[in-house]
């Protein structure tokens, strides 16, 4: 039990970080971005090829990440988005699932399908608290992602971009009226979204096997977060993760280990329709 | 008489496919504090869109400061020193009020402390809101933030839209005691929309009534208090026969 | 000078004048024509791209009329597949039984999901559908004591004979579904409910406020298609003679659809048609000369319809015209609608 | 120039096999010389890209591996005319409608001679129908499922035994330690839930307690709770008939939990160069299944001795091949040996040679049953000992004894 509590926190972590980026971009822009999944698999293939080349920790990694992150963002909303980010969620899901599909295309063609892993020489490092196991590894991605998370919220709280983000999602023909760059702004939004995914990705390299194709399962775990937690600031962001991490690990326990995904699409399913604006609220920094 | 401030020649605008401005032609000088009024849909908010360009100028051309700015974002005009205060003030809800004046100044490009002190010293009242959230505010403290929003950008030509709708009589002499004061103290060109016809000409040197997507009348304020008559005709929706338009047009 | 943004992207809804007709007609002929005019290989092209011309067809029941962006409606294709499929294999029952059972039992967990979906709007219910999907092919898998989980099923053959026999067998089945979706759409179109759903699609709350059962309408609307959709996944089953959860309900292929309807535009009956035969056409080249980068090539035109196309083929030679009349030196800068 | 080096090589290479087989049963083409003829054309969808495409990319080495050895000794002959071979592969990018048309086109436009089937059962499912309406003779390396055995093709041939058999050695295995509780893991997905089924079933026969019996979603990020399970059961053995991906994953969560069961055996994916290189010297001591091994004493005339194979593979694809390799090119070998038997290309006549085949290859020993599933393969249990893979199971083919329990992640 205890140790089930201790993953599904620490798991959670990084689903939040997963989650974190999705629920900005569509605070700010009203855009569910599909290529989500594809910035934390890139974050994640460049961590192990870090790893590969020159031994760089993974965790090291991760201030690189944010940057490369951030102008894949940048560029993507500027470049695609932008356009047509007022149409109709239609577009905006067909045109960001494309995206993803090239990026994934890019991502084979450049990596290969063989499987990479990165295996640090601390992996079986831990310690017991309670009869639970913590292993470091994971205390360390529980870590990086609750900074990744508190980060962002102090960027958008506390700095001239930050307002100025927040400005243009609430009111975007104000924000014009002022002079403000809207689609500078929606860039910087998506960028700092993005730069969140390709660092979380350098912490799933550090657990989970790298394949092409595994965008789409990470991408639904972003999506079930976000709808958890509603689209709303980053703290509801991290809970919702924390709330999926121990449904599965739960689930997987008392359950049947077998139903652990299950669980949480029905814990997605079920938030979605009793709860449609999420368990906190779905209104973006709306106070 | 002095180089225009603002000018508009030709002018035709509109929505979709619909045209709702007609072969606008307006100048307004610097210095001058001029009341926009009209019944509903003549095309009063149409026309303060396209001067700050929300709208592209189907025809003719919009010149601000000896610049021909037709072909400019909004983006763009409001950094040369066009400010509106939109319909519905248009505040960042979200925001404090702080962080709606600060962000105002820093998009434009000005000081942020020298003009927040600026905007203060014409509304005291926001100094103990600064940090309130701004979407909780009254409509009256609203209207005083949007205004001072409007300013932190150091515009040359202010535009407000709808002055006083839904505010209570005390709250709407505060606004025009602080109107005159920006247009004689702080000396900023001003277009205001008001639908109360008479506080718009007892506030504006001179009025300009707008009427179907054309300027109706275009005259100094007691000239148009002259013609009240007239000014009802429009109001309720009677047609004025192109002569007598003319006339007043010239007047 | 700049006059009037061109672009209209409020069209209004097409109606039975007599170019369409005609269109019609000559579709019909074609359609009905092509096994014998095609190899094997094409027929099978052909084949899959009425597969797909059903399905979108079922899409814009719920998406094209009441504008429900259901995403992951692949998982009535899927539920089709596997009520059929295991009536058939379990239960031996003869395929047209099995089939229609597949749609009703689509049609059903429609309905049971629409409780808890059809209130939701936009994005999350476009992402609840994608969810539904993944929630469906889970229960599939963990459920393998009745439905054979991650095993799959083998279906028994619908006709056995040469493959020509065969072939033409299954162009005609999902002809016909095609032809099911169009009379489903048509007739929609022209009833009350089809208005409603119209209605709901503008202004949803509007709608509800002049009287419009919203709730109810949606509900029929996604029961239709989602029957529709499972009659294509019955059909399926029996055509690829094997269904597994991950191809049954492959987002992917959800994803193909959802860009064929897009690409049908404003013809919500022969645009999905059009589209699907333009799809499978140009999937057939980009496989042929792209294959490590096939998919990319899906996503390049998922990009380049919605950046450039958004109003679909129908558009095509419009924007095509806007292109030439450019080229041709209307220098001054473009008809930009800012 | 490069058809006499070809010739030069391959001829060196008959000369050894001549020496080293004396009971070979057909000569190597080329020592015939006999005239060049047109290539046989064989088609095969594979999955180059989408989830299946690392699995894949063993089939298509060892496919090509077969057809490049047949054509470094001038092809097969046929009449008495050396037909190279000419593989034409096509890319499912692991989707099953594509796969099914593919081998359509295959067959009606390419018209290809013979088929070799996809990678797996499932798209291997989806193509065996297609082959059947238009006779096509397919012989599929990696089909374990055993429904697809079931449905009376003709024209399907599989050159590994069943799914259900793969894990089973390790039940006498495990009995002959003297171990009595053993527990089964497996992801929620076709083959694994077959090799699970299969081991769980013959433990119970064996009077064998099976303490934990689990499945669970393929491509989990979080196998805490399972492991949790299995540590409360702890069994002496656990069998984790896995793929690579999950079986990497298990073992790293484990290593992170500071857990190892004291037998832990994967199923084939121990053995595959994805899992080695990834897992490193955490992959000591583990266990696995094969079908084949490079020091067992198999041979034939086309590719040596298994060494032999292991070798020539290795220098031209830059890793040692594993049974999924070998599978796959056995594939192509048993074509072959159809082809050759019956001396045409015609269809019945190649499945009645095939049929009739009851030879050893350097896959072991080669015989199909009426179903067209391979009975002649020996299943081995290894074990990776100082990096390397040996077989310590059954005791007749062992190269040594298992050593257990596997030393704990502390220890290494």
């Amino acid at each position: 039990m205890s140790q089930a509590i201790v993953n599904g926190i620490l798991t959670g972590g990084l689903y939040a970080a997963f989650g974190i980026g999705l629920s900005l971009i569509y605070g700010v822009t009203r855009v569910i971005s599909a290529v989500h999944g594809a910035f934390i698999v890139i974050g994640a293939y460049l961590a192990q090829s870090a790893w590969m080349a020159f031994g760089l920790d993974p965790f090291l990694m991760v201030p690189v990440l944010l940057v490369i992150g951030f102008g894949l963002g940048y560029g993507v909303q500027r470049l695609f988005i932008d356009k047509v980010m007022r149409r109709r969620v239609v577009m905006t899901i067909t045109l960001t699932f494309g995206l993803d599909l090239i990026a994934v295309t890019g991502i084979l063609l450049v990596f290969g399908a063989d499987l990479r892993t990165i295996s640090v020489p601390y992996a079986s490092v831990g310690f017991d608290v309670l009869g639970a196991r913590i292993p470091l590894v994971r205390l360390g991605i529980f870590a990086v992602a609750v900074i990744l998370a508190l980060g962002l919220e102090l960027i958008l709280r506390r700095t001239q971009i930050g307002t100025t983000i927040r400005a243009v999602s609430q009111n975007r023909t104000a924000a014009e009226l002022l002079g403000i760059d809207t689609g500078h702004a929606f860039g910087m939004a998506h960028g700092l979204a993005a730069a969140v995914a390709c660092g979380a990705g350098a912490l799933l390299a550090l657990i989970q096997p790298l394949q092409p194709f595994m965008g789409l399962s990470v991408l639904l775990i972003a999506f079930a977060v976000v709808v958890l937690a509603g689209f709303g600031s980053i703290a509801p962001v991290l809970i919702s993760g924390m709330i999926l991490g121990l449904t599965e690990n739960l689930a997987g326990l008392y359950i049947g280990t077998e139903y652990q995904r299950l669980a949480i699409f029905v814990a997605y399913l079920a938030v979605a329709s009793i709860l449609p604006a999420g368990l906190f609220g779905r209104r973006f920094y709306a106070h | 008489m002095p180089d225009a401030l603002l000018d508009t020649a030709g002018l035709v605008t509109g929505y979709g496919q619909l045209p709702v401005l007609q072969d606008i032609d307006l100048r307004i000088v610097p210095g001058e504090l001029v009341g926009l009024v009209g019944p509903n849909g003549a095309g009063k908010t149409t026309l303060l869109q396209a001067i700050v360009g929300l709208l592209p100028a189907w025809h003719g051309s919009v010149s601000f400061a000896g610049q021909d700015v037709t072909r400019w974002d909004a983006r763009r005009r409001a950094r040369a020193g066009i400010s509106l205060v939109a319909e519905g003030r248009q505040l960042f809800a979200g925001l404090t009020v702080r962080e709606n004046l600060t962000l105002a100044a820093t998009a434009t490009g000005n000081a942020v402390e020298e003009n927040l002190e600026r905007v203060l010293a014409l509304f005291p009242e926001l100094e103990r809101l600064l940090g309130r959230v701004s979407g909780t505010m009254s409509g009256g403290e609203q209207q005083m933030c949007a205004i001072g929003r409007g300013l932190m950008c150091r515009p040359s030509l202010l535009m407000i839209d709808e002055l006083s709708l839904g505010l209570a009589p005390v709250v709407v002499d505060r606004l025009v005691h602080a109107l005159s004061q920006i247009h004689q103290t702080m000396g900023i060109t001003i277009i205001f929309v008001e639908q109360d016809v008479d506080l718009a000409m007892d506030t504006a040197d001179r009025v300009v009534l707008l009427g179907m997507g054309r300027v109706v009348m275009d005259a100094p304020a007691p000239a148009v208090r002259a013609r009240r008559t007239e000014l009802e005709h429009t109001f309720l929706g009677l047609p004025i026969d192109g002569q007598t338009v003319d006339v007043i047009a010239e007047a | 000078m700049t006059t009037p943004p061109e672009r209209s992207t409020r069209r209004p809804w097409p109606v039975l004048t007599p170019a369409v007709l005609i269109m019609l007609v000559v579709l019909v002929v074609v359609l009905i024509a092509l096994p014998w005019v095609l190899s094997n290989f094409w027929l099978r092209v052909a084949t899959s791209a009425l597969v797909f011309a059903a399905l979108a067809l079922s899409l814009n029941v719920i998406m094209g009329l009441a504008g429900y962006p259901a995403l992951g409606n692949i998982v009535f294709f899927g539920v089709g597949a596997y009520v059929s499929g295991l009536a058939a294999a379990n239960l031996g029952l003869p395929a047209p039984v099995a089939i229609l059972l597949g749609a009703v039992g689509a049609a059903i967990y429609a309905l049971i999901a629409s409780r808890a979906m059809l209130s939701l709007r936009g994005s999350y219910f476009l992402m609840a559908t994608v969810a539904l999907n993944f929630l469906t092919l889970e229960l599939i898998v963990v459920l393998r004591g009745l439905t054979r989980g991650a095993r799959g099923v083998t279906i028994p053959p619908l006709v056995t004979g040469d493959p020509s026999t065969v072939y033409d067998t299954f162009y005609f089945l999902f002809l016909g579904l095609v032809a099911v979706g169009a009379v489903v759409l048509i007739v929609l179109r022209r009833s009350r409910l089809g208005l409603g759903l119209l209605a709901i699609k503008g202004n949803e709350d509007a709608a509800s406020m002049l009287g419009v059962p919203t709730f109810r309408y949606k509900a029929i609307a996604w029961a239709l298609s989602a029957g529709l959709a499972g009659a294509v996944g019955a059909t399926h089953a029996y055509w690829i003679g094997f269904i597994d959860p991950g191809s049954s309900f492959d987002l992917i292929m959800s994803l193909e659809v959802f860009l064929i309807a897009l690409l049908g535009g404003p013809l919500l009956v022969i645009g999905p048609i059009i589209g699907a035969f333009t799809f499978e056409v140009a999937g057939v080249i980009a496989w042929a000369s792209f294959t490590e980068a096939h998919l990319a090539v899906l996503g390049v035109l998922m990009v380049i319809v919605v950046t450039y196309l958004p109003g679909g083929l129908p558009e095509l030679p419009t924007r095509i015209r806007g292109i030439v009349a450019r080229r041709r030196g209307t220098h001054g800068r473009s008809a930009r609608a800012a | 120039m490069r058809d006499a080096r070809r010739h030069g090589v391959s001829g060196i290479a008959t000369a050894a096999l001549v020496g080293v087989l004396a009971a070979a049963v057909s000569l190597p083409a080329v020592a015939q010389s006999p005239a060049v003829g047109d290539p046989i054309r064989i088609g095969a969808s594979l999955a180059l890209t989408g989830d299946a495409a690392p699995d894949s990319k063993l089939v298509r080495d060892g496919y090509d591996f077969w057809a490049e050895t047949v054509n470094a000794g001038g092809g097969i002959v046929v009449d008495g005319v050396a037909r190279p071979i000419e593989l034409v592969i096509r890319d499912d990018g692991s989707d099953r409608d594509q796969a099914a048309r593919l081998v359509e086109n295959l067959i009606a436009e390419e018209d290809v001679d013979f088929l070799l089937a996809p990678w797996g059962s499932g798209n291997t499912n989806a193509v065996a129908p297609i082959a059947e309406r238009y006779q096509k003779l397919m012989v599929a390396p990696l089909a374990a499922s055993d429904e697809i055995w079931e449905q009376g093709y003709r024209y399907l041939f599989g050159v590994l035994p069943i799914g259900s058999t793969n894990m089973r050695p390790l039940v006498p295995m495990v009995q002959d330690l003297g171990l009595t509780r053993v527990g089964v893991v497996t992801t929620d997905d076709l083959f694994p839930l077959l090799a699970a089924e299969g081991v769980s079933q013959q433990a119970k026969d064996a009077g064998l307690e099976v303490v934990v019996d689990e499945i669970y979603p393929p491509g989990t990020i979080d196998v805490g709770s399972l492991i949790t399970r299995i540590q409360e059961a702890a069994p002496e053995a656990l069998a984790a008939p896995v793929d690579v991906a999950d079986a990497l994953v298990l073992l790293r969560q484990m290593k992170e939990r500071d857990y190892l069961p004291p037998i832990l055996a994967f199923s084939g994916a121990t053995l595959v160069p994805d899992f080695l290189s990834n897992a490193g010297a955490d992959a000591e001591g583990l266990f696995g299944i094969t079908y084949w091994s490079p020091a067992l004493p198999y041979a034939d005339a086309l590719f040596g001795s298994a060494a032999d194979y292991a070798a020539a593979f290795e220098a031209r694809f830059g890793y040692a091949p594993t049974h999924d390799n070998v599978a796959a090119s056995i594939s192509g070998y048993a074509l072959q040996r159809g082809i050759e038997t019956a001396g045409s290309l015609d269809t019945t006549a190649v499945r009645d040679g095939m049929l009739s085949l009851d030879e050893t290859t350097v896959f072991g020993q080669m015989a199909f049953d009426e179903r067209g599933v391979n009975t002649g393969v020996t299943t081995y249990v290894v074990q990776i000992q100082d990096g390397t893979p040996v077989i310590v199971s059954p005791a007749d083919a062992a190269a040594a004894a298992p050593l257990w329990p596997i030393p704990g992640w502390s220890e290494r």
